[in-house]
């Protein structure tokens, strides 16, 4: 049989280095697991000088690859019969982009950690865990081969899975693992199918061969044929492209499966900022770049519109939330949302560079955010109180107490609503236009519905800036609510401050742009470059009309897209500014009309997931298990009622003929009698008539 | 006609080949003296690993040794290199239930445990042999009559419970069975299965009694590899039968039955000629397995009876391989079936631990035991990771190749019934996640109930040694899956 | 001659095994499986197979029908309850019966066998003596083997003292 | 002379008597003759099938003969156990795995 075989890339030193970067992690990993409790604090330590040598090595890496030449090694891991299973590691520009992204803020994480986590009971195993989704994070952006980046998937949902219920005596944040357990799951299954589609297909899952064999491939007649004859309905090139996207859907939480991110602010804040904010939902997204090239326009269409209203459904309740982490948490949703308009509009360089810029402004929001409850929690701890660290209700006015935090979470804030000067403005409105140019050419040939594309873009524009200015004016402005005095509340220790700065100033806009007003002048989009689709199907043409009309439109998308932030922002400071009627409502529980309840509750996501998914899964299992233990008590129901049966024909015939109601209702209560009894019986009886019955049937069914 | 010398030189010339054998059947007797003179079951215990590890060197040799087939006893036995590395498989298994046994109250209160367990592995070689239809019977009652009595090992309630009911259903599965034999014989007129005549007689019998007849014959099979319909006892016998006991139901004797189903299933199949879609059939009855087994496990509440399912469920994927008819596919059968054995008893053998130090049996039952032992629990990690077949272990890399098999069959056959067998089995596989994570999920997020001082309490027990051993292999395997794939690869599986 | 035997015989087994389906007493249905097993026998003849027929006769009415017996006595009577035995599934059951029945007679039809093979070769008895410890020397090993274990078997089953603590 | 086919009648009539008997009767024992049954009506096939004079089937049924001895002694020593336990052997009344 024909078959696309990778061929053996030999080790280079680039690629060796980037192994000991993945294995600095998994030491480090091994060595919080190993190390007895006494030795916590060094083990910790240490690895956060592993985290700085990785960093190190990372960067060194990057700035050799972005020369332009992408470094490749890869070995015959096994083969079964005529069919080679490789395994290797890719060192190109994004992967490394992503590295020291995913190198740096694991770094800062760790170091915020020793103070942020030095008393914890668990320090340990956070440690440990920390070092292990580091690791399959790394272990994710490396691989060359969907295989093995699957292995890695699979591995960074466990570990998130371990870090999300760290706390896990708190039954709510076991309750959240298992649920971004089970919702990666249903992602996972996705990700097999489009696996399996193109294993079919072309026998190989190395990338690089996919792209190759994909660009050999071409469609007929409804077909899809591959260079060696291999042939498939054209179907299963769009399912594989939807399963591959619904693996991205269940790890960046995208729309319909995004009920989990919320919940997983359960765990530690800085896992939040690590994870839920940096890296792990960014894998979908990457994962997504480097499938690209096998997407066809159905499924970019798909991911465009899922995109989109992701965007504006994770804005829409980060509106109404009380607790300083989910409004960062279902922002990131929303956020991640426009990553995946980048990617179903063709602009994948744009998504990426939202993916880094945003990586770090909400790891300063999230990092920012522990601070505040770090300060407050040191607050209940000093005196004696007890109230919720994290609800917003309880904060106000930390301002003053907390200068750098207040500069800092100011700093990401304007970052994240797009305001011009900071990066998320040269990401977001990169995206916009490019969402513009992308409905302005589908339109034209009659696919008006693009345009909700765009549309729900600009609405969630004005929305985030409304949460955003919402939340600082709650956390920072005003009185203080949860005590009398505030005395307590101190600005963090250094460990903490430092972290937060080197994040906040990658927000600003002069660090990815000389020309923070233009996305055209950034160098990560010369780095970066969109990759040629080779899908059977797909226009090239059409791609270079959306990337003009994207152009056409800069200014007017930027301009609006200011004005959008200025109307959202202005609307929430006139709402929540301090000493509002409306303020007061809110705070006392009063305001809750029926559009911030469904804003707060998700849109009942959760709940109509326990009606149509969890309820019936729940009586599916709950029937099979029974169908399978009580199979033969249900075969006893019909026999029953054959005997009813058979007892009312004879009942029938006693009375009529010989006249004796009598007898008949004697003679029922007697049946009924052996009806009930026959119900307890022995089930042995019962599994070897099923057996000799199947046996029967199937003989049957072959005749 | 051969003359008389003839058939005893012919005898004696088998003898040779059946080194392993009667060093089986001399070890049996052995323990049975062993037993009825020393009253510790130390002893018992030494001469049985001893026994297991010997049989294991001789068997491995003479796959080492073997050239080519040879044919023992009258054409009764068909010594061939499958059935060279199936005997070692199941002369693993043994071993490593034996050892497991170290732990095991019931198997060791009562010294006749020993020789019954050599009588079921005696059955399981011959079984495995087998290249002739009375062979068959006999060495699956062979299995089969040890097996009942091991399952009522507990002496109590449940477990005569068990034993009865596995008995009358064994009883009627196995007479099926024989029914169906006398059937085929009356068409060809032969024991000899493996002889070319057989396969003509076959090919020339009317279709509808031949259909039921092998159809009778293969639920006696069905039953030995607890495929549905004939997997009912399954569940009942795991929960109340010791611990070490279940462990050897779960491998030996289903793998030897899977092993003569594989050769069994080419002949009825009559090598691609027969006119009844066999394939499909078994295919349908493989994603019928999968169903049952996954989704009638996600409920259990008791360990070993979910674990039961999920032997059920891997029969299922195991029946995979066996539907995909190739060389290649047999390999990767065999590949699984050694990774299968290892995982298997490997957590069984932790069930067993904490079923005797704590005497726990339920999912529930386990909460935070990672932190009263926190070396075993992870190890059950590990190995629930690998049976349900995710990466990095061995678990992984068999279903892996089972699955690659399966779809080349289809890519050869075009036959949809492959097709859906193969979507089929991945979904079962993210199913089967939730209840092999089960047992970690409450050890690792839930509290104990009575939170006493733990950790400074070392649990060194050697368990935890022999059970890291395997998990080693299984994690080895999947990192080098060549290493055991080299030595299956010269296995030949032509016919 | 011998038709009449035949179907006399047959008639009787299958007769007789009827009756035990049906009897509600269990050393009535003890002795009617010696009944059958005894016209099974004489089946066995009119087939030429003495030697199976012998076997049978000492087998399974020297020792599976005592053990029967045996098994009947030390269980029902000692209760003090009457030795009956109702039955289940009889619809079910029945039904079942019935579709395999007519499913085996229906491939039975389908199989054009011929007719019985005449008479018996002399030294039957010999060669099957000869062929047992030639050919069949193994699976004769084997039964032994198989006798063995299931006499441990039995012995460590029916030896077990019942443990006071358990339930 | 007889034609094979009634012989291969009785033999299905009875082993199909034989399965009415183990999934229609609660008492163990009933059950155990119910399989014996069905094992003497396969033996009937075999004996009654002669291929050129070869014994292979007689052989055959000697063995069956065999191994039902050994399955009844096996199956009556547990049958047994259970009375002890359970006061009965009524398959109905034996029923403790529940789950």
């Amino acid at each position: 049989m024909l078959a696309y075989s990778p061929l053996y890339l030999p080790w280079t030193s680039v690629t060796l280095l980037s192994v000991v970067i993945l294995v600095l992690p998994f030491t480090s990993f091994l060595l919080n697991t190993l190390v007895t409790n006494r030795y916590a604090r060094q083990a910790s330590i240490a690895s956060c000088f592993f985290m700085v040598l990785s960093s190190f090595i990372s960067v060194v890496i990057l700035l050799d690859v972005m020369k332009g030449v992408p470094h490749h090694s890869r070995f015959i891991w096994f083969s079964a019969g005529t069919i080679d299973f490789t395994a290797g590691l890719l060192a190109g520009t994004a992967a490394m982009l992503l590295t020291v992204t995913v190198n740096v803020v694991s770094l800062l994480v760790h170091l915020y950690s020793l103070v942020y986590m030095r008393d914890d009971e668990g320090y340990k195993r956070y440690y440990s865990f920390l070092g292990l989704f580091t690791f399959s994070m790394l272990g994710i952006v490396l691989a060359d081969n969907l295989l093995i980046i699957f292995m890695f998937w699979e591995l960074v949902g466990l570990s998130s899975y371990l870090l999300i219920g760290h706390w896990y005596t708190k039954e709510a944040a076991a309750r959240a693992a298992r649920k971004a357990f089970i919702v990666n799951r249903i992602g996972d299954a996705g990700f097999i199918i489009g696996m399996s589609v193109l294993w079919m297909q072309f026998q190989t899952l190395d990338i690089e061969m996919l792209k190759v064999a994909m660009g050999q491939s071409y469609v007929n007649d409804g077909l899809w044929i591959t260079g060696l004859g291999h042939t498939l309905e054209l179907k299963w090139l769009t399912l594989m492209g939807l399963g591959l996207f619904l693996g991205a859907v269940g790890k960046s939480a995208q729309f319909p499966l995004q009920v989990w991110l919320p919940d997983a602010m359960e765990g530690p804040t800085p896992v939040s900022a690590l994870i839920h904010a940096a890296t792990m939902v960014a894998a979908g997204v990457f994962f997504m770049g480097r499938v690209f090239v096998l997407l066809n326009v159905e499924v970019l269409s798909v991911i465009a519109i899922i995109g989109s209203i992701t965007a504006f459904m994770g804005a829409v309740a980060a509106l109404a939330q009380h607790d300083i982490k989910k409004v960062l948490a279902y922002s990131t949703i929303s956020q991640l949302g426009y990553m995946f308009i980048g990617v179903g509009t063709g602009a994948m360089d744009l998504a990426l560079f939202h993916l880094f810029t945003h990586a770090f402004f909400k790891a300063a929001l999230f990092l920012a955010a522990g601070s505040v409850i770090f300060g407050l929690h040191e607050l209940a701890h000093q005196k004696k109180l007890s109230f919720d660290t994290q609800d917003m209700r309880n904060m106000g006015g930390l301002r003053s107490k907390m200068p750098l935090t207040f500069a800092i979470y100011s700093i990401s804030t304007l970052a994240l609503m797009g305001v011009p000067m900071f990066s998320g403005f040269l990401s977001k409105d990169a995206l916009l236009s490019a969402s513009v140019g992308w409905a302005m050419t589908l339109s034209e040939s009659g696919m008006v519905w693009s345009y909700i594309v765009p549309i729900l873009a600009f609405l969630t524009v004005a929305l985030t800036a409304f949460y955003m200015i919402r939340q600082v004016l709650l956390v920072f402005f005003g009185r203080f609510r949860a005590a009398e005095k505030m005395e307590g509340i101190m600005e963090s220790p250094m460990l903490i401050k430092v972290p937060l700065i080197i994040l906040a100033v990658m927000s600003i806009g002069f660090v990815w742009s000389l020309n923070p007003f233009d996305y055209n002048t950034s160098w990560f989009l010369d780095v970066i470059s969109v990759p040629d689709m080779v899908t059977p199907g797909v226009d090239l043409a059409i791609k270079f009309e959306i990337v003009k009309a994207s152009g056409q439109y800069h200014i007017l998308v930027s301009v609006a897209s200011v004005l959008l932030v200025i109307l959202g922002g202005a609307l929430a400071w006139y709402r929540f500014k301090p000493n509002t009627s409306y303020l007061a409502e809110y705070l006392s529980d009063k305001a809750s009309s029926p559009m911030s309840r469904l804003s707060l509750n998700n849109w009942y996501l959760d709940e109509a997931y326990q009606r149509v998914i969890v309820l019936p899964v729940n009586l599916i299992s709950r029937s099979a298990s029974r169908v399978e233990t009580n199979v033969i008590d249900r075969a006893v129901n019909v026999v029953g009622i054959v005997n009813v049966l058979i007892a009312y024909i004879i009942g029938w015939l006693d009375r009529n003929i010989i006249d004796g109601i009598i007898n008949f209702s004697v003679f029922f209560v007697d049946k009924v009698g052996v009806i009930a009894k026959s119900f307890q019986r022995g089930k042995i009886h019962g599994y070897i008539i099923l057996s000799v019955l199947c046996i029967l049937l199937i003989i049957l069914l072959i005749l | 006609m051969a003359s008389l010398a003839d058939k005893l030189s012919d005898i004696l010339n088998s003898a040779v080949n059946f080194g392993p054998e009667l060093l089986l059947v001399s070890g049996i007797l052995l323990l049975i003296v062993v037993d009825l003179m020393v009253k510790s079951s130390r002893w018992l215990s030494v001469v049985s690993i001893l026994l297991a590890t010997l049989v294991l060197v001789t068997d491995a040799m003479q796959w080492k040794l073997l050239e080519n087939p040879v044919a023992l006893f009258s054409e009764f036995l068909m010594l061939d290199s499958p059935a060279a590395a199936w005997k070692v498989v199941l002369d693993i298994g043994v071993l490593l239930v034996m050892i497991m046994a170290g732990r095991s109250v019931p198997l060791k209160s009562r010294g006749e445990s020993y020789p019954l367990i050599f009588t079921l592995l005696l059955g399981g070689h011959l079984l495995v042999m087998a290249s002739n239809l009375l062979i068959v019977y006999l060495s699956i009652e062979l299995i089969s009559i040890p097996s009942y009595v091991l399952a009522a090992f507990h002496f109590n309630k449940r477990g005569v419970e068990s034993a009865v009911k596995y008995l009358l259903f064994g009883a009627v599965a196995s007479a099926l069975m024989l029914y169906g034999m006398s059937w085929i014989y009356t068409f060809t007129g032969n024991l000899n299965f493996i002889r070319p005549e057989f396969i003509d007689a076959l090919l020339n019998a009317d279709i509808i009694p031949l259909t039921i007849a092998t159809v009778l014959m293969l639920s006696g099979l069905l039953f030995k590899i607890a495929a549905v319909p004939f997997h009912i006892w399954a569940p009942d016998a795991y929960t109340s039968s010791p611990t070490a006991v279940v462990a050897l139901f779960s491998t030996v004797p289903k793998l030897a039955g899977f092993s003569i189903l594989a050769k069994w299933f080419l002949v009825i199949n009559l090598f691609g000629l027969s006119s009844i879609d066999w394939v499909s059939i078994l295919s349908v009855i493989a994603m019928i397995t999968l169903l049952i087994g996954n989704f009638s496990a996600l409920r259990q509440s008791s360990v070993k009876r979910m674990l039961a399912y999920s032997s059920i469920a891997h029969t299922g994927f195991m029946m995979v391989a066996i539907v995909s008819v190739s060389e290649q596919a047999s390999r990767n059968l065999f590949f699984y079936a050694t990774v299968y054995t290892l995982m298997n008893i490997a957590v069984f053998t932790l069930v067993q631990l904490l079923e005797h130090k704590e005497n726990i049996t339920k999912a529930e039952e386990y909460k935070g035991m990672i932190r009263k032992y926190p070396f075993t629990g992870v190890l059950i990690v590990v190995l629930m990771i690998s049976l349900a077949g995710l990466p990095p272990t061995g678990g992984f890399t068999a279903k892996l190749l089972v699955f690659t098999s399966l779809w080349e069959a289809y890519d050869y056959t075009q036959n949809p019934v492959l097709l859906y067998l193969f979507l089929f089995g991945l979904l079962n596989t993210v199913i089967s996640l939730f209840f092999y994570l089960k047992v970690p999920f409450f050890m690792i997020f839930r509290e104990r109930s009575d939170p006493q001082k733990d950790g400074e309490q070392k649990n060194v027990v050697w368990e935890n040694y022999f059970v890291m051993i395997l998990v080693l292999v299984i994690l080895f395997l999947f990192f080098k899956p060549d290493s055991l794939m080299d030595v299956i690869n010269n296995i030949s599986f032509a016919f | 001659m011998t038709e009449y035997f035949f179907y006399f015989f047959g008639g009787m087994a299958l007769l007789s095994a009827g009756f035990i389906l049906f009897t509600r007493h269990i050393l009535h249905a003890a002795f009617a499986l010696v009944l059958t097993f005894l016209c099974v026998t004489a089946l066995y003849i009119l087939a030429n197979a003495e030697f199976v027929a012998v076997t049978q006769i000492m087998i399974y009415i020297g020792g599976i029908i005592v053990l029967v017996i045996f098994g009947v006595m030390l269980t029902n009577e000692m209760s003090g309850k009457n030795n009956e035995s109702s039955a289940v599934n009889r619809f079910t059951g029945g039904a079942l019966a019935l579709g395999l029945a007519s499913l085996l007679c229906y491939g039975i039809m389908r199989m054009n066998l011929g007719l019985l093979k005449e008479a018996s070769d002399p030294d039957q008895v010999q060669r099957l003596g000869e062929s047992l410890l030639t050919d069949f020397v193994l699976p004769f090993e084997v039964a032994a083997i198989l006798l063995l274990m299931a006499l441990i078997g039995a012995a460590v089953i029916a030896s077990d003292k019942l443990k006071k603590d358990q339930e | 002379m007889i034609p094979l086919e009634h012989f291969y009648f009785i033999s299905a009539i009875l082993f199909a008597l034989g399965l009415a008997i183990v999934v229609t009767r609660r008492n163990a024992i009933f059950v155990l003759m119910g399989v014996e049954l069905m094992l003497n009506a396969a033996n009937i096939n075999f004996v009654a099938i002669s291929h050129g004079g070869k014994l292979e089937g007689q052989l055959f049924a000697l063995f069956v003969i065999v191994v039902a001895a050994a399955e009844a002694a096996v199956g009556l020593a547990i049958i047994l156990a259970v009375y002890r336990r359970f006061k009965t052997i009524n398959l109905d009344k034996v029923n403790e795995i529940t789950d």
